[in-house]
């Protein structure tokens, strides 16, 4: 890439640079390295800035989807499967049509007239297969929770209301619900035309994995459970869908991550013009990826407003949520790992089976987390031999997709089990092991034992201020100490690499119509102020914040000057949107490039109503100054005035473009990997097998850091998320495959009380594939905090002879393994 | 009050009226027994500042305050409101009530989606005055009821030990002068 | 999620709440706190055609002692009782128990007559009912009955109430300086349902425990006492083979059902540790037992 | 949810046996059960007033018996639904053991619970079904002690309830979950491989089951 073209931009980016070492936590904390005294206030770039857009949502002034209400908009209720596997034998609709209020009630061939269903495959994933599915059950309901008949209304009390009188006659079938057994033979085929009930396989073997194996001095190995979760986002899935027949032109509010993707998927499976399809999203209360998938209530929504010719508004209600929302990690993989006696890693295997739904999810499939899980395992480690087998079979329960982490949690927590494994059988401090294995700083770029290209990482920087910032030997001594007095607390580290910013190799080459590249445009008002539009949007992690942050170094404005527009397939540029970290890296460095690339026009605008050299001109905090002088010499307003109200005073032939688009897609590699570690500190008691959260620490290398205070909040979220899977959630089923914690009382998710404080600090290594050097943050502290505690906890139980390496590690499980019970 | 004190005899079950004082101003409004709180406030008045997380009473995100104290607005019928005095984000907003507060989460990006911070800074707000001395673990006691799914709660219990000290500080100050 | 339709009434009289609950029957259901009835009438599990809210009934509010103790009003609210003074003094065993449920938001409003009434298994006050030996009191229009927390409770959300009977309010006998008093409870989060809870008292008499009561959160179908277990340790001084002892027969006697995510052993195994951590508050001596009573 | 237990009846088998089949005794046995209606030979109705805490819910089961050993024992398969409250299915072993002048029932069960109730209620289910049974053979003792002294149940009223299938609108609570109650099952599924014989106490429990209650710390 092009070095930085600005002076200004050079010296913040420099300054973030020389910070690179320095932790930021707590946030409150003062950068530590001094900024040049000059561009002082001017720099935006890596410092810990408020968000400027949040005071409406402290004052309960947001816009969320529900809060929306359209001329004649009419609400929707779905009465869903209420068991795992069901023949739909009649569907009794015309009581409830007689209820007040009720405007339609559809069942699955209604709405299977206008909307085509989709079969959830990408051609990069060899083999992978799955069946047809519409946006309500027709015949035959695959969970429980599919939708099978809609109620419309014109109140959600009405549609509900009368939701209780359709009646739907069904047989259940039998069903397939043990992941373990999906693939015998006795087992039924949920979609006989498909043969079996395996989605999705793969194989990986570099060779030298039986040779390694048999030359190791310490052979360690684990079966590793991971529970089903789902991801809880605090504002439930919901759209509202507004079609008008008269301009053909449907227009949908969505609480989404990825506005274009969901453009391109109701013109397709509806047949209308892609420009007659505008998505937008304004306010989305949470994400994690429940909202980046098209479910089949998003098209019966779409589907029912164009039958009905008015608004039609869904919002899941929570029960709903627990059922319909996108579930995820249901894993069990064997795994070993091959040390010499002086410590080093030779090999890692494993073998993993996870269970999806009855159908791969739409569209960006079921079959990328156990993908990732085989890419990821050893991650961080220099071994050369490794074996994974992949098994991603069917099962009768609601599907799973692409939740936060994506199968980083569990890569993460299966290879840091092992290590620790390995380590207590070397007798080797674990800390120690992880030092002698990770690939060194200086070896990059590097190609991982799967396979995976890495760009820049740095675990060895980041174990060695791990080490320091919690204070290791003193940590181990207290522990030591405490144990002699029957205080078992434990220490548990987890290293990690993370995949953002990807290139088209994550979907695109797969066939998916998923955008990798972003755009920005950014435009210079006539007052001064600058409108940034991006298609990357907010869900809260403060993509709008840092996007401001960054135009106003780019063009040389006041951050207060600069205005961000996202979430709306018709004003922003073309792009993917948000996940798979990539908002800061992708569409950061959009805005960056749209940024400089405004500042050049207004330089060149300033040229002509100043007439003086472009090389002589610079852009500061939304003046234009002499660059020899630091004069100040055309504000922005007067520029903004001149070049829209009296281009008749510049010379002929020049016309002012003050308004740019860039785009920018990650095309170096296929992911920008990060890296990072995590360490926790935990007390178990071994009496009632209740784990106390003591500490919490996460060193972490996401490149360029554009607002330390952001990041480091949504890497504590992260791990909290992380921890929920490690400590608390899980999917329960019983035996006919209907969910018995569906509720939020029952589901349990972190809470305030029982999470640790988290201190965060950073190693800053730049992806050198961009000029910001941004890599994605969001996910990487739930890849890493499962894998922590459990280690902790593991620790904490290894005199007593004890280990669990099932999560959720629940104190039953605790228990068991203590042989109190 | 309106007079609800006799069920009619038919057991009607469609609108009543109801006196409600809500953010200090007293009105009459219809409401259907079986709307609860917040359905009431969100859609019969427009004030979409609360939230529905669960309707179960868990999340937290439909905190208001009635006569004075937190409550879950999904597990309130408008009607048991009738002749008391409600409180929601949008009214403490704007008399300052929360203002120290709402910057400290602003500050210390105590916030993300913001779909929990209307419950969040009404929870918050009531430990303010219930229990000034609170500590960081009483302050995480305190806030347990209401979820929220983006933040590691650091930052919330960042913000609002934040509060609890410059009240403090305020208060010493105020008593040495 | 919306409740379906019903009507409303509230009563400022308990006459004419007794009057509409004989009127009505069972498709009349009394609204207290409704921190229960209106997350069920949400979920549409219940459908009952007319509410009966009870907070403008005066007889039914406050906290105050009689000759027979604390009389704790039905519609005394967790927050009333977690804050005031005469229950910090004559039942501090309420005050050790309130911060256990759920949260403020809920405390403000859920009611003590309201928990007692529904019986939960999991939930604190009727277990702190019965290890006070508290008394409830019933009210019909066929008179006012008094029912010993110990025959009170008589299954899974069932309870000696009957289908015309409202409870008025509890009475619990002021606590006696050598009583002692120890509440823990294991739940998964703060604030969540018990696992396994144990609310005692017990009278210390230089070291020799009395009236020993047991109560248990979360292990049955029903809030209960294990007289068994209490029974080995009334006129014992407290040591290790009584414990022993203690623990054997409380295994015995009780028997602990599965939960979600706990099976019935686990909780058998932590109603143990629960019995020894409480007996480690109630029979040592104060200094040694101060701090033992936080899990 | 499983659910196993034994319980020794003052009763000879053949007097438990046929107390068993009599859908009377059962109907004045199942904690709420209202009514009990035969539909036709194949097939035999429960409508139970689940009552349960803060829940009330209409269900109706349906029970079939295969397996059949006369004094000896059965299996029952039983669905039992709630409307939009929920559904349950599960099936039931019994066996019956001469024990001196007595006789030995021990009996199995396993039931799973859907809809919202089989969602929000597995707090409970365990400690709602051990004690929806303990109540039906408390009861069930109590009959057959009954019947010794010659007091016999009254014969069902076949009248009560028919028309509710067809029933108005107005009067939909109850029917529409009658209705739906009856749904799945007919054709090809399990149960019409074996002769349906009787209604039985596993009804009960079913619906009971499906009706049990509910995680709610929340709710207090």
């Amino acid at each position: 890439m092009n070095a930085p073209e600005s002076r200004e931009l050079r010296l913040a980016l420099a300054v973030a640079a020389a910070r690179a070492e320095a932790p930021h936590s707590p946030p409150a904390d003062p950068v530590a390295a001094p900024l040049a005294a000059p561009l002082q206030d001017a720099r935006h770039i890596g410092q810990a800035i408020p968000r400027p857009n949040i005071e409406r949502l402290t004052q309960g002034r947001g816009q969320y989807v529900d809060d929306i209400e359209l001329p004649r908009m009419a609400h929707v209720v779905f009465w869903r499967s209420p068991v795992a596997h069901a023949r739909i034998r009649h569907i009794e609709r015309d009581f409830a049509r007689m209820m007040p209020g009720v405007l339609a009630v559809y069942d699955g061939k209604d709405l299977a007239t206008i909307c085509k269903p989709w079969v959830a495959t990408l051609t990069h994933l060899a083999g992978i297969k799955s069946a047809p599915q519409y946006p309500m059950a027709i015949d035959r309901a695959c969970w429980q929770g599919e939708p099978v008949v809609a109620v419309v209304a014109k109140t959600r009390a009405e549609a509900e209301d009368a939701l209780q009188y359709v009646q739907v006659e069904w047989e259940a079938l039998p069903a397939a619900l043990d992941m373990n057994t999906a693939l015998d033979p006795d087992t039924p085929v949920i979609h006989p035309e498909l043969g079996d009930n395996l989605c999705f396989s793969r194989s990986l073997d570099t060779g030298g994995v039986d040779e390694a194996f048999a030359r190791a001095d310490v052979v360690a190995e684990a079966t590793f459970d991971f529970g089903r979760h789902t991801g809880v986002t605090l504002e439930p899935r919901c759209q509202i869908a507004d079609y008008n027949p008269a301009s053909g032109q449907l227009t949908v509010y969505h609480s989404q991550q990825a506005p274009h993707m969901m453009q391109d998927l109701y013109a397709r499976q509806f047949d209308l013009p892609e420009s007659s399809v505008r998505v937008i999203c304004k306010d989305v209360g949470g994400s994690f990826g429940i909202k980046v998938h098209a479910y089949p209530d998003d098209f019966a929504t779409v589907a029912m407003s164009i039958l009905l010719k008015r608004p039609v508004k869904f919002v899941a209600d929570r029960l709903e949520s627990f059922v319909s929302d996108i579930h995820a990690r249901e894993h069990r993989i064997k795994g070993r790992i091959a040390v010499s006696k002086d410590g080093e890693i030779l090999a890692f295997e494993i073998d993993d089976v996870t269970g999806i739904g009855p159908f791969s999810m739409f569209p960006r499939t079921s079959g990328i987390e156990g993908n990732q899980v085989v890419n990821l395992t050893g991650g961080p480690y220099k071994h050369k031999a490794y074996r994974a087998t992949l098994k991603v079979v069917f099962l009768n329960k609601t599907p799973t997709c692409q939740y936060r982490g994506v199968g980083h949690p569990i890569a993460c927590a299966v290879t840091e089990g092992l290590v620790d494994l390995a380590a207590a059988k070397l007798g080797m401090d674990p800390l120690e092991l992880r030092k002698r294995n990770v690939i060194p700083d200086d070896a990059y770029p590097a190609t991982g034992a799967s396979g995976i290209k890495l760009e820049v990482l740095s675990h060895q920087a980041c174990l060695r201020k791990m080490e320091a910032l919690m204070d290791y030997p003193a940590l181990l001594a207290e522990q030591q100490a405490l144990r002699a007095k029957g205080i078992y607390r434990g220490i548990g580290f987890a290293t990690l690499i993370e995949l953002t910013n990807p290139g088209a190799a994550f979907y695109g080459v797969g066939g998916a119509r998923i955008s990798a590249q972003d755009g920005a445009t950014a435009r210079l008002e006539p007052g001064g102020g600058v409108a940034v539009m991006v298609s990357v949007g907010e869900q809260g992690q403060g993509s709008e914040a840092i996007f401001a942050q960054i135009a106003a170094d780019a063009v040389g404005v006041p951050m207060s000057q600069v205005r961000l527009v996202t979430g709306d397939t018709e004003t922003v540029p073309y792009g993917g949107g948000t996940w798979a970290s990539r908002g800061a890296g992708i569409g950061g460095e959009a805005v960056l490039q749209a940024g400089l690339a405004l500042r050049a026009n207004i330089l060149k605008v300033a040229e002509a109503i100043l007439k003086r050299e472009v090389q002589s001109l610079a852009l500061l905090d939304g003046v234009v100054i002499d660059v020899a002088t630091d004069e100040a010499l055309l504000p922005l307003h007067e520029l903004g005035r001149v070049a829209y109200y009296r281009p008749d005073t510049l010379p002929a032939g020049f016309t002012p473009e003050l308004m740019v688009t860039r785009h920018y897609a990650q095309r170096d590699y296929p992911f920008i990997f990060t890296n990072g570690v995590q360490a926790s500190y935990v007390e178990v008691d071994t009496e009632t097998g209740f784990v106390k959260l003591l500490k919490h620490w996460a060193v972490e290398d996401c490149g360029r850091v554009i607002n330390p205070m952001l990041v480091d909040e949504q890497i504590r979220g992260a791990i909290v998320q992380g921890i929920g899977g490690a400590l608390f959630e899980e999917c329960l089923y019983d035996d006919a495959g209907l969910m018995k914690n569906g509720s939020m009382a029952d589901y349990l998710v972190p809470m305030a009380a029982e999470m640790p404080d988290i201190v965060v600090a950073h190693i800053e290594t730049p992806t050198r594939s961009s000029m910001l050097g941004a890599k994605g943050a969001g996910e990487a502290g739930t890849a890493g905090a499962p894998g922590a505690v459990v280690n902790a906890i593991n620790d904490a139980l290894r005199p007593l002879r004890a280990e669990v390496w099932s999560q959720p590690v629940t104190p039953e499980k605790i228990l068991r393994a203590l042989g109190h019970i | 009050m309106t007079d609800q004190e006799q069920a009619p005899d038919d057991l009607a079950t469609d609108a009543r009226a109801v006196s409600i004082t809500i953010n200090g101003t007293c009105s009459q409004h219809h409401v259907q027994p079986r709307t609860h709180l917040v359905d009431f406030l969100r859609e019969g008045l427009g004030l979409k500042g609360s939230h529905l997380g669960c309707e179960h009473g868990v999340c937290g995100a439909c905190t208001v305050q009635l006569d004075g104290q937190v409550v879950r607005g999904c597990l309130v019928l408008a009607v048991q409101a009738d002749g008391r005095s409600v409180n929601t984000i949008e009214g403490l907003s704007d008399s300052g009530a929360i203002r120290e507060l709402q910057q400290a989460f602003v500050r210390h990006n105590a916030l993300q989606c913001g779909f929990c911070t209307s419950g969040m800074l009404m929870a918050a707000h009531e430990l303010l005055e219930k229990n000034p001395d609170a500590n960081r673990e009483q302050v995480r006691e305190w806030i347990s009821g209401n979820y929220c799914r983006c933040t590691g709660y650091q930052a919330i219990v960042d913000a609002i030990c934040d509060v609890l000290a410059s009240r403090k500080t305020a208060q010493r100050e105020g008593a040495a002068a | 999620m919306k409740a379906p339709p019903f009507s409303y009434a509230r009563p400022r009289r308990l006459a004419d709440v007794l009057s509409l609950l004989e009127k009505h029957g069972d498709e009349a259901r009394l609204l207290a706190g409704g921190q229960t009835l209106l997350a069920t009438l949400n979920m549409r599990l219940s459908e009952p055609s007319l509410l009966i809210d009870m907070q403008s009934v005066q007889e039914l509010k406050g906290l105050s002692v009689t000759s027979n103790g604390l009389r704790i009003g039905a519609m005394v609210t967790h927050s009333e009782i977690e804050s005031s003074g005469l229950v910090a003094q004559h039942a501090p065993l309420l005050g050790l128990a309130a911060p256990h449920i759920a949260h403020r938001a809920i405390r403000n409003l859920g009611t003590f007559g309201g928990s007692i009434a529904y019986g939960d298994p999991a939930a604190e006050w009727p277990a702190c009912l019965l290890a006070l030996d508290g008394m409830v009191i019933a009210r019909s229009l066929q008179g006012e009955r008094r029912i010993a927390a110990l025959d009170f409770f008589t299954g899974l959300y069932t309870t000696e109430l009957a289908a015309n009977e409202l409870i008025v309010a509890c009475e619990i006998p002021v606590a006696t300086p050598s009583q002692r008093f120890a509440f823990h409870e294991l739940a998964r989060r703060h604030g969540d349902y018990a696992v396994v809870g144990l609310a005692a008292s017990a009278q210390w008499n230089d070291g020799e425990l009395d009236q020993v009561r047991l109560a248990w959160i979360g292990v049955g179908n029903m809030p209960l006492r294990s007289s068994a277990t209490e029974q080995i340790l009334q006129g014992q001084c407290l040591s290790d083979a009584l414990l022993a002892q203690a623990l054997q027969t409380l295994r015995s006697e009780l028997h602990a059902e599965a939960d979600l995510t706990h099976s019935a052993a686990a909780k058998q195994h932590l109603a143990g540790v629960m019995l020894k951590r409480a007996l480690n508050t109630l029979g040592r001596p104060r200094q040694l037992a101060e701090n033992s009573n936080i899990v | 949810m499983e659910l196993q237990g034994s319980v020794t009846i003052p009763a000879a088998p053949q007097q438990v046996w046929q107390a068993l089949n009599d859908p009377e005794i059962l109907r004045l046995c199942i904690p709420g059960c209202e009514e009990v209606r035969q539909i036709s030979p194949q097939e035999m109705h429960a409508r139970v007033l689940l009552k349960l805490g803060p829940v009330r819910a209409n269900f109706v089961g349906k029970v079939l018996l295969t397996d059949v050993r006369p004094l000896l024992g059965c299996t029952l398969n039983f669905e039992g639904s709630g409307g939009s409250a929920g559904f349950a299915r599960g099936s039931s072993v019994i066996t019956l053991n001469a024990i001196a002048e007595d006789t030995r029932l021990d009996y199995t069960a396993q039931a799973s619970v859907a809809g919202k109730l089989g969602q929000i209620g597995g707090r409970l289910m365990d400690a709602s079904a051990r004690q929806m049974a303990d109540r039906f053979f408390a009861a069930f003792k109590a009959q057959i002690a009954g019947a010794a002294t010659g007091e016999r149940p009254i014969a069902v009223a076949e009248s009560a309830g028919a028309e509710a299938t067809t029933a108005a609108p107005t009067h939909f609570p109850v029917v529409a979950r009658a209705a739906s109650a009856a749904q799945s099952s007919q054709g090809e599924s399990w149960l019409d491989k074996e002769k349906p014989r009787l209604l039985w106490f596993v009804a009960g429990v079913a619906a009971t089951t499906i009706g049990v209650w509910m995680g709610a710390h929340w709710l207090r």
